[in-house]
C-alpha cells in the first residue's frame, strides 16, 4: 500500500500527505477485500452444493436466478439476514453475542498478507506467513466462547473438542510451512512467491520430495484447521447435533458459517501461495491482472479437493483424529524440515 | 413428564456425565432414548428406553379379524413390509393348512427378497450417514426408488403394501413387472461394487467400524440376536436354508457369514459386510425366481372368511432384521384371541449395552447403525 | 499533521490493553475476566508493532493467544461449579491502600517528566525477523538450546502428570 | 429328539412337576408347574442331548380358563429340535421364578411379560415397565383391562 501511495501522490499530485493517504488506501484495501471475500464465500457455497449435488448423482441447487441457480446462496443469505435471531434465556449473553464476531475477525484477518499479484497484497508484512498463522489462533478462542456461551452441553462438548483439535493441528501447520520458508528464505509473502519464479518445477511443492510431503501434510493439517470432513469433528451431526454453534440462528449463524468458507478459501489460498507459486504462471512470469486469476484459480482448485474430500470421506473419530495429528503429521513434517535443510545443503538451492 | 425412576446409585459417580441421546436424535434410528454414563469421551454404561412408538399392535389384533390385521403389521417394520405381512400371513396359513397355488409363492418370494434388498439399502445409507459420509445415503436411495416403482406398479404403494393375503395375494403381477425385475437384478450387481467402492472398502470407514462393538457368538446365541448381527458374529444360521418355508429350498444360493476380515469376528464391520453380501444373495434368488415363475390365479386358494380351527402356532420367518416370530393363538372365531410377535429389533436392542461397555460416544452411534434396529418393530 | 493518526491509533492500543487488564482484575465472573485477557494480549502485540517488532508481536499473538489463552480457558472451564463463585474479595484498609497507591503514581509521573528522554529520529522500520534469526543461531546459541531443554523437560512432565494413573484402581 | 421323547425325559428328572403334554396339536406343548420352571429351563439347556440354547419367544397370554399363561418357545439349534412349555399361574397373584439367568434376552421379555399382563417374575434383576410410562395403571393386554379416564391430568379418550 505504501508503494501505491506513493505512486498516487507523484502521477495525481494529490494535496494529502503520505502518512494519511497509506493508512487511508489501507482501509479502503481492506473494506474491497471483505466484499469480494464475502462474494467470493457465497460464491463458495454455491459451488459446495453443486459439487455435491453432481457427486451423490443428482442437480443441486436449479431455480434461484436462473441457470443453475447461481442466486441459491444470495437468497439464504437474505433469509438468513431475515430470520429471527433467538438468543437462549440461559445464555451467557455477551459472550453469546461476541462469539459470531471474533471467529469473524479470526479467519478474515489472514487476508491481510495474501498476494493476489505483482504488487496487488493490502501491506505486504515482513512477518507475513507467520502473522497468518498468530491470527487464525483467533478462530478458537471465538469457537469456545460460543460453546460456553450458548449454556448447552452438546456445544460446550463440541467447543472443547475443536479446541483441542485446532491447537494441536497448529503444530503440523506451523512446521510444514517452516519447511516452505526455509526454502524461501524469507517471512515476507511477496519473496516467497518471488523465490518460486521460473516455471513450475520452480514451485516449492515440486522442487524437491520433501517439501511435496511438506505440502501434502500441510494440506492435511489445514484441513483439520478449517473443521472440514474427515475432521469435521466439533458439527458431528450424528453425535453432538451441531457442535458448537447448535443455539445459533439467523444472522449469528450466517457468521459462522461465511467464517467457515472464508477461511476454507484463505488456508487453500496460503497452501496456493506457499507450495503452487502464488500468482506466478506455470510457465514463469506471469503480468499482474493474470497473477491475480492465476493465485484464484489455484486456489479454488485446492478447494475443489477439499470439497471432494468432504463428500466422499467419513468422519474419524476424536482419539483416531489425534493420533493422526500428533503421531503421524508431526514427526513427518519434522522430517520433512530436515529433509529440505539437507537437500538445501547438497544441492545449494531450495 | 418427570419420570419416576428408581436410579440405581450403585455405580453414578460424582465426576460422571449422564448424557441423554434421544429420543429426538440425529442417529437413534427412529424414537428410542439412551441414558449414557460417560466419564469423559468413555462409556461406562447404557440404559436405553423404548415405547416411544408403541401403537398397541397386540391389542388391536385381538379385535380385529385376520385379514384387517394385515396392514398392522406393514407398519412394524416399515421398511421391510412384505416380510412382516408374510410372517403374519404364513403363521394363520400354517393354522388353517391352506395350500397356496405355485405362482403365489413364486411372487411371495421375489417380492420378500426385493424389500429385503431395500431394507439393507436403508441399512447401508444410514450407517454411512452415521459414520459421516453422506454420498452414499444417495447412492442407496437411487436402486431404492427402483424397487419402490415396482411395487407401486404391482399394489399401488410404495412402502406399506397390505399386498401378501391369507391363501394368497391381493394383486397379480402386472405385465412390466417381469421386465422391470429383471433389468433391475441385472443393473443391482454392478451398484453393490459401487457401494463396495465408496465405503466398504473405505480406510476411515474400516478405522471406525472395525473391532468396535464386538459381539461373540455364544453371547449373541444367548441373547437370541439373530439375522445378520447374528451371521456377522460366525454362526451360518438363516432360517430360509435351515428350516426352509415357503418354497426357498428350490433356489441355490449361500449364507454368508462374518470373518472378522478386518478386525475381530462379530465387530461393526463384520455385520455391515454381511448385509452387503446378503443383498447380492437376494439378486441370485429373485432372479432364478423370476425364470421359474409359472402362470396360475392368485386368488384360487383365498378363503371367504378366514376362521382358523381352534389351536395355536408359533411360525419364524428371516426377515432382513433377523427371526420374526409370530405366535398365533386362535379360539375357532373370525378374531385371533391372542397374536404374540417376537421382533428381531426388540432382541438387538437388549444387547446394546452389553456391546457398548467402554466404547466411546462416537462408537454408540457406529453401533446403533451397525445392528439397525427399526424403532417401529421394537414397540409394536 | 504528520503523525497525527500514528498517535490515534497508539492511544487505541494502549487503551484497549489498560482497560482490559482493569476488566481482567475487577471483573466479578471468572470467565468474563478469562475472555478480556484477549483483548489484553492483542492491545500488547499492538504496542510492539509500535515499537517496531513486528516479529514478537507476531510471536506475542500465537504464544499467548493461541496457547496460554486457550489452556487457561480450558482450566476455567473444566473446574467444578465455577460460574458461581464469587471472586470479588471484600474491600479491607481501604484508606492505606488509597495512600499507598497515589505516592507511587506520583513517583512515576515525577521519573516520566523529570528525565529528558533522548528523541531519536524516526529510525527507518528495518526488519526484525532476519536479525533474530541469525543472533539465536550465532551468539546466543547456548541459551536457545538450553531454553529448549527445558521445555522438553516441561512437556514431559505435564504428560507423565496428566496420564490418567490407571494403576491406583480407580477402574474399579 | 421329537417333543413326546423330549416330554418323556423331562418326566423322568422332574416327576410330577411336569403336569401334562398335548403332542398331536400344531404347537406340541408341555405344562410345568410354575415353582419348578427355573429349573426345567437351565436343565433344558445344559442337558448334552436337549441342548436347548436359544429362546425363541417368552409371551404372556390371559388364558380363557381365567389364570395367565406364560408360555416358552425353546429351540436348539445343535439337535434342531424345538418345544413350547407353559406355565399356568392365579390371575390375583401371578409369580412366577424368572429364567433370566438362563437366557439374557428374557431380561427384556419378562419386562414386557410384567407391562402387559402383570406377572411379577421373581428374582428379576431391573421388573420395571418397558413400554408403558412408568406410572400407568393397569396392565394393557389382560381380557378384562379398562382404559384409565385421566393420566396426568390428561383425558385419555379410547
Amino acid at each position: 500500500m505504501q508503494a501505491l501511495a506513493q505512486y498516487l501522490i507523484q502521477t495525481f499530485g494529490l494535496p494529502v500527505p503520505l502518512s494519511v493517504l497509506s493508512p487511508l488506501l489501507g482501509f479502503m484495501g481492506g473494506v474491497v477485500v471483505l466484499t469480494a471475500i464475502a462474494v467470493q464465500a457465497m460464491y463458495l457455497i454455491w459451488l459446495e452444493r453443486k459439487v455435491a449435488a453432481h457427486m451423490q448423482d443428482r442437480l443441486g441447487p436449479m431455480l434461484v436466478g436462473g441457470w443453475h441457480g447461481w442466486a441459491q446462496s444470495l437468497a439464504d443469505g437474505i433469509k438468513l439476514l431475515l430470520k429471527e435471531d433467538i438468543v437462549p434465556a440461559a445464555a451467557d449473553r455477551p459472550l453469546f453475542l461476541l462469539a459470531p464476531l471474533v471467529v469473524f475477525v479470526g479467519s478474515f484477518a489472514a487476508f491481510v498478507c495474501l498476494p493476489f499479484g505483482d504488487r496487488v497484497i493490502i501491506s505486504d508484512l515482513n512477518v507475513g506467513i507467520f502473522y497468518i498463522i498468530a491470527v487464525t489462533s483467533f478462530v478458537v478462542i471465538g469457537i469456545i466462547m460460543a460453546g460456553w456461551g450458548s449454556n448447552n452441553k452438546w456445544a460446550l462438548f463440541g467447543a472443547m473438542r475443536s479446541a483441542a483439535q485446532i491447537v494441536s493441528y497448529e503444530i503440523p501447520v506451523g512446521l510444514s510451512l517452516l519447511a516452505a520458508v526455509m526454502a524461501a528464505g524469507s517471512l515476507s509473502m511477496q519473496e516467497i512467491v518471488a523465490a518460486q519464479d521460473g516455471g513450475i518445477h520452480r514451485w516449492f511443492a515440486f522442487r524437491n520430495p520433501f517439501l511435496f510431503v511438506a505440502f501434502v501434510i500441510y494440506f492435511l493439517a489445514s484441513l483439520s484447521e478449517v473443521n472440514r470432513t474427515p475432521f469435521d469433528i466439533p458439527e458431528a451431526e450424528s453425535e453432538l447435533v451441531a457442535g458448537y454453534h447448535t443455539e445459533y440462528s439467523g444472522m449469528r449463524f450466517s457468521f459462522f458459517f461465511l467464517a467457515e468458507y472464508a477461511n476454507m478459501f484463505a488456508v487453500a489460498a496460503i497452501a496456493a501461495t506457499l507450495f503452487l507459486g502464488g500468482w506466478q504462471a506455470p510457465w514463469g512470469g506471469g503480468a499482474p491482472i493474470f497473477g491475480v486469476i492465476w493465485v484464484i484459480a489455484k486456489a479454488h482448485f485446492l478447494v475443489f479437493v477439499q470439497m471432494w474430500l468432504r463428500w466422499t470421506l467419513p468422519r474419524l473419530r476424536v482419539d483416531q483424529l489425534m493420533y493422526i495429528g500428533w503421531k503421524v503429521l508431526t514427526p513427518f513434517a519434522f522430517a520433512c524440515i530436515v529433509g529440505t535443510g539437507a537437500w538445501m545443503l547438497v544441492f545449494k538451492q531450495g | 413428564m418427570a419420570q419416576v425412576e428408581i436410579v440405581d446409585t450403585a455405580d453414578v459417580k460424582t465426576q460422571e456425565m449422564v448424557l441423554n441421546m434421544g429420543p429426538q436424535h440425529p442417529s437413534t434410528h427412529g424414537v428410542l432414548r439412551l441414558e449414557i454414563g460417560t466419564d469423559g469421551e468413555i462409556v461406562r454404561w447404557v440404559r436405553p428406553h423404548i415405547g416411544y412408538l408403541h401403537r398397541c399392535f397386540e391389542k388391536h389384533a385381538e379385535n380385529l379379524t385376520y385379514p384387517q390385521v394385515i396392514p398392522f403389521t406393514d407398519r412394524m417394520d416399515y421398511m421391510a413390509s412384505m416380510n412382516n405381512n408374510l410372517g403374519y400371513v404364513l403363521g394363520v396359513e400354517r393354522l388353517m393348512d391352506i395350500q397356496v397355488p405355485e405362482r403365489v409363492e413364486y411372487i411371495r418370494v421375489i417380492v420378500c427378497e426385493l424389500n429385503r434388498i431395500a431394507s439393507h439399502l436403508i441399512s447401508f445409507g444410514t450407517y454411512g450417514l452415521d459414520i459421516g459420509a453422506f454420498t452414499p445415503f444417495l447412492f442407496a436411495f437411487r436402486e431404492r426408488e427402483r424397487i419402490f416403482d415396482m411395487f407401486e406398479m404391482t399394489c399401488g404403494a410404495r412402502m406399506l403394501y397390505n399386498y401378501i393375503w391369507v391363501g394368497g395375494v391381493s394383486h397379480d403381477l402386472p405385465d412390466g413387472f417381469i421386465e422391470a425385475a429383471t433389468a433391475f437384478v441385472d443393473d443391482f450387481e454392478k451398484s453393490i461394487d459401487e457401494y463396495n467402492g465408496i465405503l466398504s472398502g473405505n480406510k476411515i470407514f474400516i478405522e471406525r467400524t472395525a473391532n468396535v462393538g464386538i459381539l461373540p457368538a455364544d453371547m449373541a446365541i444367548n441373547y437370541n440376536v439373530t439375522g445378520p448381527n447374528l451371521r456377522g458374529s460366525g454362526v451360518k444360521w438363516d432360517l430360509r436354508r435351515d428350516e426352509p418355508y415357503s418354497i426357498y429350498d428350490r433356489f441355490e444360493f449361500d449364507i454368508p457369514v462374518g470373518r472378522g476380515e478386518m478386525g475381530t469376528v462379530g465387530d461393526c464391520w463384520d455385520r455391515y459386510m454381511v448385509r452387503i453380501w446378503e443383498m447380492e444373495q437376494s439378486r441370485r434368488i429373485v432372479k432364478q425366481a423370476l425364470q421359474q415363475i409359472p402362470k396360475g390365479n392368485v386368488h384360487a386358494a383365498i378363503p371367504k372368511q378366514v376362521r382358523p380351527p381352534k389351536g395355536e402356532c408359533y411360525f419364524r420367518t428371516e426377515t432382513p432384521k433377523g427371526e420374526l416370530g409370530v405366535y398365533v393363538i386362535s379360539d375357532g372365531t373370525t378374531k385371533a384371541y391372542r397374536v404374540k410377535v417376537k421382533s428381531p429389533c426388540f432382541v438387538a436392542l437388549s444387547v446394546l449395552p452389553e456391546l457398548c461397555k467402554g466404547a466411546m460416544i462416537a462408537d454408540v452411534v457406529a453401533i446403533i447403525g451397525s445392528i439397525d434396529i427399526v424403532l417401529g418393530e421394537v414397540d409394536r | 499533521m504528520d503523525g497525527y493518526l500514528s498517535a490515534v491509533v497508539f492511544y487505541v492500543f494502549a487503551a484497549i490493553t489498560v482497560l482490559s487488564g482493569a476488566m481482567v482484575a475487577l471483573s466479578s465472573r471468572l470467565i468474563y475476566a478469562a475472555f478480556s485477557l484477549l483483548l489484553t494480549f492483542f492491545g500488547v502485540a499492538g504496542l510492539y508493532i509500535f515499537l517496531g517488532a513486528d516479529f514478537i508481536a507476531a510471536t506475542q499473538v500465537l504464544i499467548y493467544v493461541g496457547g496460554i489463552l486457550i489452556l487457561l480457558l480450558f482450566g476455567v472451564m473444566l473446574t467444578h461449579r465455577i460460574y458461581d463463585f464469587k471472586i470479588l474479595s471484600t474491600r479491607v484498609q481501604f484508606v492505606p491502600s488509597v495512600i499507598v497507591v497515589g505516592c507511587t503514581f506520583a513517583l512515576l509521573l515525577a521519573v516520566i517528566f523529570g528525565t529528558r528522554w533522548q528523541m531519536v529520529k524516526e529510525a527507518p522500520p528495518e526488519y526484525t525477523a532476519a536479525t533474530i534469526g541469525k543472533l539465536l543461531m550465532t551468539t546466543y546459541l547456548l541459551p536457545f538450546e538450553a531454553v529448549s531443554v527445558l521445555l522438553l523437560v516441561a512437556l514431559i512432565g505435564a504428560a507423565t502428570l496428566a496420564r490418567r494413573d490407571l494403576t491406583s484402581g480407580e477402574e474399579s | 429328539m421329537t417333543p413326546s421323547e423330549i416330554h418323556q425325559r423331562l418326566r423322568e428328572k422332574f416327576g410330577d412337576q411336569i403336569l401334562g403334554f398335548e403332542g398331536e396339536v400344531v404347537e406340541p406343548t408341555i405344562k410345568v408347574a410354575a415353582p419348578a420352571i427355573a429349573k426345567v429351563c437351565l436343565f433344558l439347556r445344559d442337558d448334552p442331548d436337549l441342548k436347548m440354547d436359544s429362546l425363541m419367544c417368552l409371551s404372556g397370554v390371559d388364558d380363557p380358563s381365567g389364570d395367565l399363561v406364560v408360555a416358552y418357545h425353546v429351540y436348539s439349534m445343535a439337535h434342531r429340535h424345538r418345544i413350547a412349555l407353559k406355565v399356568f399361574v392365579p390371575r390375583e397373584n401371578p409369580a412366577v421364578p424368572t429364567v433370566e439367568h438362563v437366557w439374557k434376552i428374557a431380561n427384556w421379555h419378562e419386562r414386557e411379560a410384567y407391562d402387559m399382563m402383570g406377572i411379577v417374575f421373581e428374582g428379576h434383576s431391573d421388573l420395571r415397565r418397558i413400554l408403558c410410562p412408568d406410572d400407568w395403571e393397569g396392565h394393557p393386554l389382560r381380557k378384562d383391562y379398562k382404559v384409565q379416564e385421566y393420566y396426568r391430568g390428561m383425558k385419555v379418550e379410547v
